[in-house]
């Protein structure tokens, strides 16, 4: 898909004035993905951003792209019907937690089994931003929200976990404001064929903000966040002391260089390209600290490509080529 | 009594095979049909399985039934009454005998007339022997025994041999109508290329019925002489087949790839099956995890510049209701199959009905006007598809198309047109190279607007479900831009009278009574007409294919006649929907929410009823 | 010029709040109208927020409003045009100032007409200056730098004392309609309980606003005397609120737990926000992941024997659909609430329509007889929530509830009724010790099922979504019995007109033209009726809350005028469906569909239109 | 719930005609069920039970209980409404691979996260049997079926996998005609406290006879399937000389006891109830042999018992008893 394109991102901003509240995370993701978009050297006409409805899902508007801001949910099979209809298109699909994972969940595990070659930008601020703040499904035990006034006591799914668990070939987690690694991941995404999630904590500072300052805090957020990439050691922490290691059984856990003879070599290296999904599985699950970077990313065959090459296929050596051939084959009869 | 075996000529007669659903009985249809239709009889056909689960062999709910008219003059329905019955078991019988005319022949395994069989069905004596059949010409015959003779040295088992019981049958319907054997020959030859064995025995077993009817005394056998039929090359066809081959005839003729999106629902699954099957035409089948889904897909790929299409029955049309929505808003053209099926809720799954009209019309939020079209035989499902793909895509907006269980799953000869003689469809795709692209700005003179589609060139744009600023395509939340878009929309809408023929009326143009049908009741209501007509009563007959807009002379019409008779399968959706746009014709309702036809004696009687008021 | 300063004495007055969506507005609005209702006014408010995304700080998109009709009389709605306007920027200056009346009065902040202000919303010059505002009394205060001063040496941070300038308007704003400021006294003193000091700077701006005014030369201010009111206890109330309350009044009347299964929606969500609070008394709220669960799980509620009720709007109903179906068919007992908003599709949804009627009539597939009932005011949701609730219980059946943004967010006094003065609700729950339970028995002489849940012993049973047969319940595809239990599920909705009371007619009982809304529109048309009738014109006015079944002596109203004029905020919806019904009247209607409502203005001059031809 | 009852299996029978194919693997289910549910010592009118649509969903007319037939596709949010409504029921959801996991996936994941005390039992054959033979979202890569004549080029749910990422406190897996494993995983789901996902292995005779035949296969079965239990050896093997080990770094061997000197006691002990779900997520997705039994079974809070709880803490400290403390609370004025 590519080709010698010199944009700057300022050829992806459209004309329409940004409507997001003053401070919301949604500001700083949008920069990332015009600064990223004008990296990928795709035809400016050839990207498709697909949302769904919320504050995140008026995205489309604000990019110089073919956009569609569709209904509540269906982010997921609208995407997946423009890719499979035209695998040649760059396909973004803008959504949020509730977007994405309350009325749209279905379409959503549904387009990471089938690893359609879409790019999902999940934009999880824990919130009904839009609805003006009742609690999602990524919204913590307890919260309380102008739904759930005593808290809820609902469990928060782990998107993570839930995308590997579906199949997922591509699984990454950012911070709204880490605009940088940011634009590092959704490069991978463009390259990555297949499903690519992305999930972004994104912070909405009306209904919920602060739900990730524990991560984020300036202060501390060294200690409480890593960004892995392939191939190299797992290390983070203020003074890059921390990493993660295995564990005897399962699971990962986080150690101090020179604490107990740890040393740097027995960190763990990350392998995003593994196709088991344990190791995935276990970082995404991860608590603090919270992982970002892309966690996996695998091969695994394209749905939209492969319907594409089934037609070829079966076109190549059927003797029905088109609409007389079929309405007169098998048994017909002639009247004169 | 005779002593020769005389020959009954008929104009038409219909025949109907029974049995279990194991027993073959779809298969024995087919094959009787299509040799009729070769030896130029016309033909339609109504399968009637039996309901979705299988039930325990022998019982009442698990008959399955296929019926033919086969006939020498124009015939539009399966027929109400059957003067042929063939009957596999005691379930068989005891479901269809009151459809046999008085006088009718009977075929009949009587070796399945076992006590353990009639007692499956609470039959408490076998009607074979005990009853009095003096009514009918009945053959009973030793079917199962039969077979078992005829096959025993053939090289297959005997699980395999008592699954030839239908083909015995279909012997005898054959040598009952002097059927030609060839073409069934034929077909199992090339059927069973790599296992000769098995196609001998089966026509061994046809052979054997053929036979056994051939040494029959005192039976009276059947003539149907050939129709006089348009010339032309025909098929056989249903009308999901049919349905799927007009959506990718409208695909060719505007150049596009199709794309179906759709979940299996019956009895509208056939049409996705189909669809995937013709990869050979390039088609795109998208089998979605849900309706809901299944439209948006399609909607994405109408998005992507595809002739988009999505395929259900009622229960998945209500699921698709808010995306149907975003076809309206968006204005992209997307062609809605909904093959009706007995309601509400998932009601009578395998039945037809008509009772998502008004579902159709007004099923959704806010004023959302759009087409409606409905087809009313099997094979016009194909004519109204593509018609359906025609108005979508030249008017850039979604159409529903209602078809029926009935007419889907029922077979008429078609008469296969060639691609070159039909309609041409010209797309609103904006052609490459213009400056600028403005999304809902009207072609002149309409209020169509141009579809750009992503990989077009300066074209950008962004569309979605939020009210459209005239022109531009931008969001408003403005009160007047609302109503004027809320009109476009209608407007849009009700301009495509102009694009469809008038509306026709059998018989005489004004009088005192009209009868009306819309979609798939059109074969039982002409010939219920017909034969009234034929009895020199003063009645006329209009039938309705374009629900919504109406064709543009519906009201001249209506205006001639003293009293209008809407019939139709639901409580009377039609019938409402026709007095909220005419409030002075004086309209009256025959309705059957049977989740069966009527039958033309039904019909017949409650027309006269109004005759003679 | 007065040298004194006049008071005008009015029988109502409209005031409107508006500023940037970060101004406080609503709050304002709120105060100011409490303290008039418990100042023995009528109030009537219009909540008008802005689109749903919170636009950048100073645009039109972002501006906020809250609109109050205070009188001492029968006031209806929330007032057309305005007699004070208050503003606090710009843009609610550009976007309200239409909306003032000629002579009427505008406070703004000077202080906020910056040019980067003006700029913001296009203004090249300032209009307190440069416009000729001579038609106005003018009120160009300098809010920002009073709120500053006032609160300079107070202890909170400048963030806080800009929050603040809302307060010294509404102090401005209680001086000019000389209303007493204790309300709102204790109203902070309460909510800041812990911190002193923010109530304390409150006040502080209020008095500041109240003494500004008090300096005023030669500016006239208004009294409304107290109303003559109903004796009772008052409470202000918005249509969700209302609704919210009355299935919970339906759900202690029947004895039995509210669930109420839902998923956020505008400008539906406060129902499920009111009703997640209401665990006090014993309310269930399932949030559940979208519209179809969320009538699901109330489906699974009331199978298991609660009073359920599921809240939305339009696109959340048409995905209801094929679920309302399920109940339709199970015979369970359900609410179903529609707070309508601007259509097709995500459309316009901060605005008011009445555009769902349609598809809460027919929405679904199959014949599905639902009943439909609609408030018309803020307050009388609770009424008919009641209502829908009774009707559901006692008939077994789903029931949906229509009410539109424009009541749902809207307020007006409610005297509130006690518990014990409610009409009792009989619910269908089989007693228990019956040594037999046939789900599908009528009781005798009406179409209704008893009810048994599980935990019943001896009374367990299977219901679902096939046809069920008479009687019995079980799974039946038997034609005639469908055909049956289609008219029998028609005929219990149909014998619902008895349990409702008769249409009542506003006016002479028979005439030249009768005036007929449903819904939401109950108090603009009211208004406009009334005050054609002060002006002795000869119109009748009759508004439908019960849509399906209608009164019983509906035809016989109609029947009485030559015609008959149907207003609503839709393309006709009600018009058309009153013509399926009753074919022998002359109905012509007047339509809206901008999102907002009718003004008195425009209905009156329709009216007039009709009187004269 | 738990009182003296004394019911055999027949006393669950309903009067109904058991309407499934002869051979389907529906009826020894049916039988499991049925003489399970006799040993819960559950009075029979405490039994909801909630299907969907599919051949399974038939479910509910066989069983001498409450029973509700719904709509394709909401058993979950059905049930899940049951449930809450009224947590003293004893509530089961019969489903398929069609219902629960394609049109029904979305209810699936949330009644899953939300952790509602409903019993799930999931058949799945692979196929949508009752609408004649469509490939489901568990049909085999390349399965030639009515839908995909040419083969589907969709890539399988693996329904355990799914439940755990959406964070199943309890999943098992049975096999059809293992009517006895399967009583025991019946009776294990009754007692567990939130969510039972059970998927059933079930052979649709007609439109996708012997799926699962490499396991069952009477020959080699044992070979091929192993039944796990919480504190026990994961052994398996005609002759019981197989079994599973961990690996080095991530995942499960199978290994034979004797062969490089592994030795019965370097197998693997299950551990059903540890709160990490890594041992289960492998067990889940292991292909040969496939893990049945108990796989996950944690104590996590359920929905239907907080939300009651909630309600009670609520209104013990209320002063609003009632609608009218309700109605005449706040701000109201009096007009004498
Ligand atoms: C069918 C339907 N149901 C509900 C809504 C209301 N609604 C709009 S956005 C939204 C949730 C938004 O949350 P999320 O996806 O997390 O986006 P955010 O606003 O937080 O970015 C809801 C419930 C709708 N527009 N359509
Ligand atoms: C809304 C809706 N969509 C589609 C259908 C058709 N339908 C009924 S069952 C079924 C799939 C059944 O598959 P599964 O759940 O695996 O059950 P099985 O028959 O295999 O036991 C489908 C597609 C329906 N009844 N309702
Ligand atoms: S409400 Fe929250 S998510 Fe929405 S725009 Fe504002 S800050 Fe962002
Ligand atoms: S079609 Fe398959 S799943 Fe359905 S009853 Fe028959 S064997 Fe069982
Ligand atoms: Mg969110
Ligand atoms: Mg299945």
């Amino acid at each position: 898909m590519e080709t010698n394109t010199n944009y700057t991102f300022k050829d992806f901003k459209s004309s329409a004035e940004v409507r997001w509240c003053p401070g919301c995370g949604d500001i700083a993701i949008l920069k990332a993905v015009q600064t990223a978009f004008a990296q990928m050297n795709i035809p400016k006409e050839k990207f498709a951003v697909i949302s769904g409805i919320g504050c995140s899902s008026r995205f489309p508007y604000y990019m110089n792209t073919y956009g569609f801001h569709t209904i509540h949910g269906r982010a997921g099979a609208i995407a997946s019907g423009v890719k499979t209809a035209n695998p040649d298109l760059s396909v973004w699909q803008i959504t949020g937690d509730g977007d994405a994972l309350a009325i749209g969940g279905n379409h959503f595990i549904h387009e990471i089994r089938r690893n359609v070659d879409v790019n999902v930008l999940l934009f999880n601020n824990g919130i009904y931003g839009l609805t003006k703040g009742q609690y999602s499904p990524t919204s913590k035990y307890g919260q309380k929200t102008k739904s759930s006034p005593y808290g809820t006591v609902e469990h928060p799914f782990n998107p993570g976990e839930l995308s590997i668990g579906a199949g997922a070939s591509f699984f990454a987690r950012g911070i709204d404001v880490n605009v940088n690694d940011n634009i590092d991941i959704l490069l991978a995404m463009e390259k990555h064929h297949g499903i690519a999630i992305f999930e972004i904590l994104q912070n909405c500072v009306i209904f919920n903000d602060g739900a990730y300052s524990y991560y984020t805090d300036r202060e501390t957020k060294d200690d409480h966040q890593i960004f892995i990439k392939h191939g190299e050691k797992m290390i983070f922490g203020k003074n890059k002391d921390k990493g993660l290691m295995l564990d005897k059984n399962f699971g990962i856990k986080v150690v101090k260089i020179g604490e107990n003879g740890v040393t740097e070599n027995d960190l763990l290296v990350h392998d995003a390209k593994i196709m088991s999904p344990i190791l995935h599985y276990q970082l995404a699950g991860l608590k603090d600290p919270v992982v970002t970077g892309v966690i996996r990313s695998v091969e695994i065959e394209c749905y939209d490509y492969a319907v594409h090459k089934q037609i070829k296929d079966v076109q190549s050596t059927s003797k029905i080529k088109n609409m007389n051939d079929l309405m007169f084959s098998g048994t017909t009869w002639t009247v004169e | 009594m005779e002593t020769q075996k005389p020959i009954i000529e008929k104009e038409h007669v219909v025949i109907k095979f029974a049995g279990d659903s194991g027993d073959g009985i779809q298969l024995t249809g087919t094959q009787f049909s299509e040799t009729s239709a070769l030896m130029g009889n016309e033909v339609v056909t109504f399968p009637d399985y039996p309901a979705e689960i299988r039930a325990p062999k022998g019982t009442i709910g698990g008959v399955s039934g296929f019926q033919i008219n086969i006939g020498q003059s124009d015939i539009n329905t399966p027929g109400d009454y059957v003067d042929v019955l063939v009957v596999l078991n005691p379930a068989a019988y005891k479901a269809n005998m009151h459809w046999l005319k008085t006088g009718g022949t009977l075929i009949v395994d009587k070796d399945a007339f076992t006590d353990k069989n009639l007692e499956k069905v609470g039959l408490l004596k076998n009607p074979l022997t005990d009853e009095d059949l003096s009514a009918y010409q009945v053959i009973s015959a030793p079917i199962t025994s039969m077979t078992q003779e005829v096959l025993a040295d053939k090289e297959i088992d005997r699980k395999d041999i008592l699954r030839s019981r239908n083909m015995v049958a279909l012997g005898m319907a054959y040598w009952l109508f002097q059927r030609d054997l060839s073409y069934t020959e034929e077909y199992f030859r090339e059927k069973f290329k790599k296992k000769p064995e098995v196609a001998e025995a089966n026509l061994a077993a046809i052979k054997a019925g053929y036979n056994y009817g051939e040494n029959l005394q005192f039976v009276r056998s059947y003539k149907v002489n050939r129709a006089k039929i348009e010339k032309g090359t025909y098929r056989n066809i249903n009308g999901n087949i049919a349905t799927t081959w007009g959506l990718l005839a409208a695909a060719e003729k505007a150049g596009l790839q199709l794309f179906l999106g759709s979940y299996p629902i019956t009895p509208a699954s056939d049409i996705l099956q189909e669809m995937a099957k013709r990869k050979d035409v390039g088609a795109i089948t998208f089998q979605a995890e849900d309706e809901i889904a299944g439209i948006s897909t399609a909607i994405g790929a109408s998005f992507a510049g595809k002739f988009a299409c999505t395929s259900t029955s009622g229960p998945g049309l209500a699921l698709k209701s808010e995306a149907i929505n975003l076809a309206i808003m968006t204005e992209l053209p997307l062609v809605i199959v909904d093959v009706q099926r007995g309601g509400p809720s998932t009601g009578l799954p395998t039945k037809t009905e008509q009772s998502d009209l008004l579902q159709a019309l007004w099923g959704r939020n806010g004023d959302s006007p759009i087409p409606v079209i409905a087809a009313s035989s099997p094979s016009n499902c194909f004519e109204f598809a593509f018609i359906a793909g025609k108005i979508a895509l030249e008017n850039m907006t979604p159409v529903i198309l209602l078809t029926d269980g009935f007419i889907a799953n029922g077979t008429k000869p078609w008469k296969i047109p060639k691609m070159e003689d039909l309609p041409s469809i010209t797309t609103r795709l904006k052609k490459e190279g213009d400056s600028e692209y403005l999304p809902y700005k009207r072609i002149e003179g309409t209020m169509i607007r141009e579809w750009a589609v992503p990989g077009m060139k300066n074209y950008e744009h962004r569309n979605g479900g939020l009210e459209k600023v005239a022109v531009t395509g931008g969001v408003s939340y403005d009160p007047i831009n609302h109503e004027v878009m809320t009109y476009e929309r209608l407007k849009k809408v009700q301009d495509i009278e102009h694009q469809i023929p008038k509306q026709k009326v059998h018989g005489p143009q004004s009088g005192k009574l009209l009868v009306v049908g819309w979609g798939g009741t059109y074969g039982h209501l002409l010939t219920a007409v017909q034969e009234l007509r034929e009895e020199k009563m003063d009645i006329s007959y209009t039938h309705f294919n374009y629900i919504n807009p109406l064709p543009s002379n519906t009201e001249e019409i209506f205006s001639k006649y003293e009293k209008i008779l809407i019939c139709e399968m639901n409580t009377g959706q039609f019938f409402s929907y026709l007095r909220t746009l005419f409030p002075h014709n004086n309209f009256v309702k025959y309705t059957k929410v049977q989740g069966f036809p009527f039958t033309i004696t039904e019909l017949k009687n409650e027309i006269k009823k109004h005759l003679e008021e």
